[in-house]
């Protein structure tokens, strides 16, 4: 393919990150009127980021690779990278971030503080789009600390004491894993000369096999420090707090940008510090793997107990994080795909829920599931989303759920480890114990009294707000199409498969 | 020993009893005339114990510095002077009596939430 | 004449001379020496930068005389970057006093409160400027002693202009603090030149001193400049000070003021004494330490906003001298074992410590600006009395939020920077202690930001009266906190003048 | 609660300005009263004073000892460079020449005291005798006649004698300062005030004449105040000569006009009304001072 100059242009990684960068800042600065003004400036800036994504992609596929950098001081630079793995996360949060920009501008009509609301929305995106480009050590670390407060004003939005100790909570965890990660990165540094990423790991084993003790504190740190946003057993209890936050600040936080960059993390941290092989050789990666198996289970079963549909949600979360750190755990090519892959299922088909969850809430005031009681009469369009969504995440097909889990299987399987196919099983089934009741709720029982007698109004035409339908409709659209399509290399597989051929072992 | 030894001695001697008296008097008037002093001890010392290596030749440099010296201990205590009489006229007594560590703002207000 | 005779002029004598000119007392002299002090200083600061950075440290021999007859003007790269932070900060400030004072034409000058204090800001505080830049630039024991006394009776006077008895007890005991370490200092002077015969830095540093009257000297110049930094446990005087002042003057005080002393103590550990001894070099350490926990729960604890500001700038000095034992020639771990040590990170300690000097000027004059801001919008003090503000300066809010990034250590800011640095010293030396001070202090500092920022949000309480913040003090606030965000993302071209000279630039 | 333009509290000053009595000394005596029984307790003077003696015996013993090895010393090399500074007294050469910088901090630190003395309140400007009254006095008026004129002479004659002989402008602006406190004590003179330009302009003289030299002179000998060849005896005598004069002002400030007592805004000062630390309302009427303030 002749590669035009646009698409060579180094500094593309960085229009990237600008994309949502200056409209953050600019909308700091307006004032809270200023509604329209405001609304353009975000959508400006989603659409131009897809754009420039979209350029990227196909720069990448073929052959071509992006880096920019700004030396912070001698050795230390903020440097940007747009490879193919980064991509993979990039294209996530870019697309996610469109359809949740025109959610939350809907969702949050008539709200109060919408510009400080949308310009930390902005920051977050910006912040999640950095770190997904890290090109080291150093400048993931910048942006993942970056990313943690930026996220703070968004938690704590509504202002209430619930969502100030909700807060607490989340920078109690985030900022105290920082300040190990912080630790954990500069004693890397310190020990391994560099804090370059690299495809297979920068850690000679040799050095591994001689400082045993050390290199595993320093892996701890850095575990810890991406653990807690990817929401790792015992580090996990912030996520279901966090779900007092608005609605699309829920599907950002567990979707697109904070537990992903944890999850992205451990990937960086097993694929491009360590190396798998490396990480295997110092028992690593089997407590990574270990941890992550148990988490699934353990989370799955919290979900069981919940009756806020929201927190139902969150465990779900908690457990389906999981599949990515145990993917990319294991030693095996197809797991690694399976668990790069579930990086994008994951995200498309949790964030149709929790559209969907915040639809329900915002147009009947329902929150819980025992409330839900005959709600996809009222809502079609809705439930079927959340149909969709809810089908993927047990790993039915062909929504895209099934792929990551096969993959997920059959890399187990190669990599010797069977165990996981019980692990597998066993989260599949209690995934469906707790989504399908929420489904026959839905679906087959009375209309509840809590949301059906306030239902007197002339409904609108469409059954909500169009503006939070189309995106519900759109991610489980992508939910589907990712699993129909999944041959294709422009699929999240097929790109997975791709990473895989450019070589992560 | 010479007399030069016993100049210096004492400006050491003089320097540590006004430090003493500044540290614990509480009137501002000895907090002020002590560290006045504490610069003559300096003084006698800058004086003195440089001049021992060569009696005979006077070293014009500390000469000069004392001179600065004293002009600038003039102003020092020109002001301090001035403030301890703010201070009096403010608070209507010569010792450092607002505690400022106790002088909170509302000492009411709730505990803060931590 | 070269640019280092002209640049140096500018730098110490630009600001003197425009004390001269805003003691006018009218309106127009007050400007002209606000603009003409801010001019020289930033101009002085930013042509020694190009000088220094194109050849090295550079001299000027005041009177045609060098050292040991004569008082030379001495500036490496420690000297640039500190008289470039102080000429930004101080052009910041004075362009918010402008306003923040109010407008002298219409205020009763001699009589009033408000009036004394729009009428002698200014001359003050370009007197402090130029001792402030005298002492960046001095090589001379004796004239760092007489800029030191113009800083004290300067900076003390800048707390008494607000005129509570509290402010009023703050600023003499500041003052008094501040005199009697200067008598300390010049004490040592005395006793170094009986041994050494002169008052050159740079004769005394090659001198390598040592013995007992070197250590003598040494202990009670540190304990002087230690009372004047408001180092643990000397450091009781600074936040009644620090809070009780004026907005502009608080600003000053714990940006730019503290770092004179500051600047001095490390000249002398390092530069003169090469290092000194570990076990004193360790003790810094140890009290910079006990300064970060200790201020930073004093801060947690405090009910009013600028009180809790100045408890961090006591904590947050902590953390210059946590430098301290990193900067021992070997490196002194608290255990004393040693790492790794990469050669090329040799100089750690030093870009580190003085990133975070640096970072700490430009966010808490930002912080204690925006502070200002929200004080002079309610007219009150008290943590809860600012309830809601966030919603009405929003520049002021970002400018403190950014501020405390910066002080916490959070990215992007010079203190991220900063702090990574110092780790990497800590942890190649094996000094596992300092690695958990420096982080546990970060983890303190941002409880603390976050208390303010909290009430600041809280929009339940919000109610009363609301003075109008006039524009140009909100812009001098965020200007200075994103000067330090800026920092952190580019700070190579200060990495490189740190280098200049370096820890001993005698050596 | 009482802003700055208070009719109340200009009244109070204004009648205490008439009657002349700055400071009112039924209320300064008890303040400068001191039993001690404030200090600390015993133990602690005891326990400061037990640190300080082996502090005191370990200087005594260092300073026994200490002597430098320089060579050249440092009187040596002033005297080998003392015809170049254009005065013959080492001492005037050290301030004047070779330390000049020095020199000039030196007076910029007199500026800041007395600017800072200013700035701590409106100045207490009539004290002393009431005015005209010296003249009834026979004994003050020949003490007057006799002392000031010889003040003002001696003081011309060290300024003069400042280049070769131990005098210069400091004795001479403190000697003139004497004569200034004592015109003004006498009420024959009326009190400078920190409002008069002219105190301003003389009293910044000083520094501005040494900084205004120093750059002059910075183009021809490439550093500041670095006195070209031959300028360097007339450039140190004018210098001298500013000096003498602003020490002098700056001395009779310092000496009067300093804070009153009882403060004569006490009232708006003290009280504090609101949270703003230079006693600004925070606008007329606006809020009630806060009940629950000491």
């Amino acid at each position: 393919m002749e590669l035009t100059p646009l698409l060579t242009w180094s500094a593309l990684p960085l229009a990237v990150v600008l994309s949502s960068f200056v409209p953050g800042i600019a909308i700091m600065f307006l004032r809270e009127e200023q509604t329209r003004l405001r609304n353009t400036l975000n959508m400006a800036g989603a659409v131009a980021k897809v754009a420039l994504v979209g350029l990227m992609l196909q720069g990448v596929a073929a052959g071509a690779s992006y880096e920019w950098a700004l030396e912070v001081i001698p050795e230390l630079s903020l440097t940007l990278r747009g490879d193919a793995l980064a991509l993979l996360f990039v294209t996530l949060s870019a697309v996610l971030w469109l359809v949740t920009t025109l959610y939350a501008i809907a969702y949050l009509e008539e709200s109060e503080n919408r510009t400080r609301f949308f310009a930390f929305f902005s920051l977050c995106v910006t912040a999640t789009t950095g770190l997904a480009m890290a090109g080291d050590l150093f400048t993931f670390v910048f942006f993942y600390e970056a990313l943690t407060w930026a996220t703070y004003p968004l938690v704590v939005h509504k202002g209430t004491p619930e969502a100030i100790r909700a807060g607490r909570t989340y920078l109690f965890y985030t900022l105290g894993a920082g300040a190990i990660l912080v630790v954990g990165a500069v004693w890397f540094q310190v020990e391994a000369g560099t804090v370059q990423f690299a495809a297979g790991g920068v850690v000679d084993g040799a050095a591994v096999a001689a400082e045993p003790v050390t290199w595993a504190f320093i892996f701890a740190f850095l575990l810890i420090g991406m653990g807690v946003k990817s929401a790792l057993f015992p580090i996990h209890g912030w996520l279901p707090t966090a779900m007092v936050a608005p609605a699309p600040v829920s599907a950002l936080l567990h979707a697109v940008a904070v537990v992903k960059a944890g999850a992205f993390g451990v990937t960086r941290l097993l694929h491009s510090l360590f190396g798998i092989e490396v990480a295997w050789e110092m028992g690593a990666a089997m407590v990574v793997a270990g941890l992550a198996a148990f988490t699934i289970v353990y989370a799955s079963i919290r979900a069981l107990a919940q009756d806020d549909l929201k927190k139902v949600l969150a465990f779900s979360t908690v457990s389906q994080l999981s599949y990515i750190a145990l993917g990319v755990a294991l030693l095996d090519p197809l797991a690694h795909a399976g668990g790069l892959v579930h990086l994008v299922h994951q995200g498309i088909m949790k964030i149709t829920l929790f559209f969907c969850a915040g639809l329900v809430a915002q147009t009947l005031g329902v929150k819980k599931i025992s409330q839900m009681g005959g709600v996809a009469r009222r809502m079609p369009l809705t439930m079927a989303a959340f149909t969709i969504g809810a089908l993927g995440m047990i790993g039915l097909p062909p929504v895209a759920g099934f792929l990551s889990k096969w993959y997920l299987g059959l890399g187990a399987l190669g990599a010797g480890q069977s165990w996981v196919i019980a692990v597998l099983l066993a989260s599949s089934l209690l995934n469906a114990a707790y989504f399908l009741p929420i489904l026959k709720t839905a679906y087959f029982d009375e209309p509840d009294p809590s949301w059906a007698e306030g239902e007197k109004a002339p409904r609108p035409r469409w059954e909500a707000d169009w503006r939070m339908v189309v995106p519900a409709l759109t991610t489980a659209g992508f939910s589907l199409a990712a699993g129909l399509l999944a041959a294709s290399s422009w699929s999240p597989l097929g790109w997975a498969l791709f990473i895989i051929e450019r070589g992560v072992l | 020993m010479t007399p030069l030894d016993l100049y210096a001695w004492a400006g050491v001697a003089v320097f540590l009893l006004a430090l003493h008296a500044v540290v614990t008097r509480a009137h501002l008037i000895w907090k002020v005339l002590g560290i006045n002093l504490m610069g003559t001890g300096v003084f006698l010392i800058l004086l003195a114990a440089p001049a021992r290596r060569d009696p005979l030749v006077a070293d014009p440099l500390p000469q000069g510095m004392v001179l600065t010296g004293i002009v600038v201990a003039v102003a020092a205590t020109a002001l301090a002077l001035g403030m301890a009489l703010r201070v009096m006229s403010r608070t209507g007594s010569p010792f450092l009596t607002v505690d400022p560590e106790s002088a909170d703002p509302d000492p009411d207000a709730p505990e803060p939430p931590s | 004449m070269t640019g280092a005779e002209l640049w140096t002029t500018a730098a110490v004598f630009g600001p003197l001379l425009a004390a001269l000119v805003a003691l006018g007392g009218r309106p127009w002299t007050l400007k002209a020496g606000l603009a003409l002090g801010s001019g020289t200083a930033l101009a002085g600061s930013l042509g020694l930068w190009v000088e220094v950075t194109r050849q090295g440290p550079v001299r000027h021999l005041l009177g045609g005389w060098g050292a040991p007859l004569g008082i030379e003007l001495w500036a490496d790269g420690f000297s640039v970057a500190m008289l470039t932070v102080t000429a930004v900060v101080g052009a910041a400030v004075s362009l918010y006093s402008l306003s923040y004072f109010g407008d002298l034409s219409e205020l009763d000058a001699g009589a009033s409160p408000a009036g004394r204090a729009a009428r002698y800001f200014a001359p003050l505080w370009l007197l402090l400027w130029a001792a402030l830049n005298g002492i960046y630039l001095s090589a001379d024991l004796f004239n760092l002693y007489v800029s030191l006394e113009i800083l004290g009776l300067a900076a003390a006077a800048l707390v008494t202009l607000a005129v509570t008895p509290k402010a009023t007890v703050a600023g003499m005991r500041y003052l008094i603090v501040s005199l009697v370490g200067s008598m300390l200092f010049l004490l040592g002077v005395a006793l170094l030149y009986t041994e050494f015969g002169t008052l050159s830095l740079e004769e005394l540093a090659a001198a390598a001193p040592a013995g007992p009257m070197a250590a003598a000297s040494l202990a009670l110049m540190t304990v002087g400049m230690a009372a004047k930094t408001a180092l643990f446990p000397l450091h009781a005087w600074l936040p009644p000070a620090h809070a009780g002042a004026p907005a502009p003057a608080s600003a000053l005080l714990s940006a730019v003021v503290v770092k004179g002393s500051f600047f001095i103590l490390v000249r002398l550990w390092f530069a003169v004494y090469g290092g000194a001894s570990d076990g004193g070099l360790l003790l810094m350490g140890g009290l910079g330490a006990a300064a970060i926990l200790w201020g930073s729960v004093l801060a947690l604890r405090q009910r009013s906003l600028k009180r809790v500001i100045a408890y961090s700038t006591v904590a947050q000095l902590g953390y210059l001298f946590i430098m301290f034992p990193l900067l021992a020639p070997e490196g002194l771990g608290a255990g004393g074992a040693s790492g790794p040590a990469s050669p090329e990170w040799s100089d750690d300690a030093w870009t580190g410590g003085i990133l975070l000097a640096l970072s700490h000027a430009l966010a808490k004059a930002a912080m204690f600006m925006a502070a200002g801001n929200m004080t002079y919008a309610v007219a009150r003090d008290a943590l809860r009395d600012i309830s809601g503000v966030a919603h009405r300066l929003p520049m002021s809010f970002l400018a403190f939020g950014l501020g405390g990034l910066s002080l916490a250590g959070l990215p992007p800011s010079a203190g991220f920077v900063g702090k990574w640095l110092l780790l990497r010293e800590a942890i190649s030396a094996g000094g596992w202690f300092w690695v958990a001070i420096i982080t546990i202090g970060g983890l303190l500092t941002i409880a603390y930001v976050l208390m303010v920022l909290r009430h600041a949000l809280d929009l339940k309480a919000s109610s009363g009266d609301f003075r109008p913040v006039p524009k140009r003090m909100e812009w001098a606030a965020l200007l200075l906190a994103l000067a330090a965000a800026t920092l952190g993302v580019r700070a190579t071209e200060t990495f490189q003048i740190l280098l200049q000279g370096g820890v001993t630039p005698w050596s | 609660m009482s802003g700055p333009t208070d009719p109340q509290a200009n009244n109070a000053t204004g009648a205490a300005s008439e009657t002349g009595t700055g400071v009112d000394h039924a209320h300064v005596r008890p303040l400068l009263e001191d039993d001690g029984s404030r200090d600390g307790p015993a133990i602690l003077t005891w326990m400061v004073g037990l640190l300080l003696v082996p502090a005191g015996v370990l200087l005594a013993l260092g300073l026994r000892g200490a002597a430098d090895s320089r060579d050249p010393r440092i009187p040596d090399l002033i005297a080998e460079h003392l015809p170049e500074t254009g005065v013959s007294n080492p001492v005037t050469g050290v301030l004047l020449n070779f330390r000049g910088y020095d020199t000039l901090l030196e007076v910029a630190v007199l500026v800041a005291a007395m600017v800072a003395v200013w700035s701590l309140d409106r100045g207490q400007r009539v004290f002393g005798l009431p005015a005209g009254r010296a003249r009834d006095e026979p004994v003050l008026a020949a003490v007057l006649r006799l002392a000031v004129p010889t003040a003002f002479l001696t003081a011309v004659y060290l300024t003069w004698l400042g280049s070769s002989e131990p005098a210069g402008a400091f004795q001479a602006g403190a000697l003139l300062a004497g004569a200034g406190v004592l015109l003004t004590v006498a009420r024959v003179m009326r009190p400078p005030t920190a409002a008069a330009l002219p105190v301003r302009i003389i009293a910044a003289g000083g520094v501005a004449g040494f900084v205004v030299v120093g750059i002059a002179v910075l183009p021809f000998t490439g550093a500041f105040l670095a006195y070209p060849e031959g300028w360097a005896y007339p450039l140190i005598l004018g210098l001298e000569a500013a000096l003498a004069v602003a020490v002098a002002v700056i001395l009779v400030e310092l000496f009067v006009d300093v804070p009153s007592i009882p403060a004569p805004d006490s009232t708006l000062d003290t009280v504090d009304p609101t949270g703003d630390p230079l006693g600004r309302a925070l606008a007329p009427d606006a809020t009630p001072p806060d009940p629950g303030a000491p």
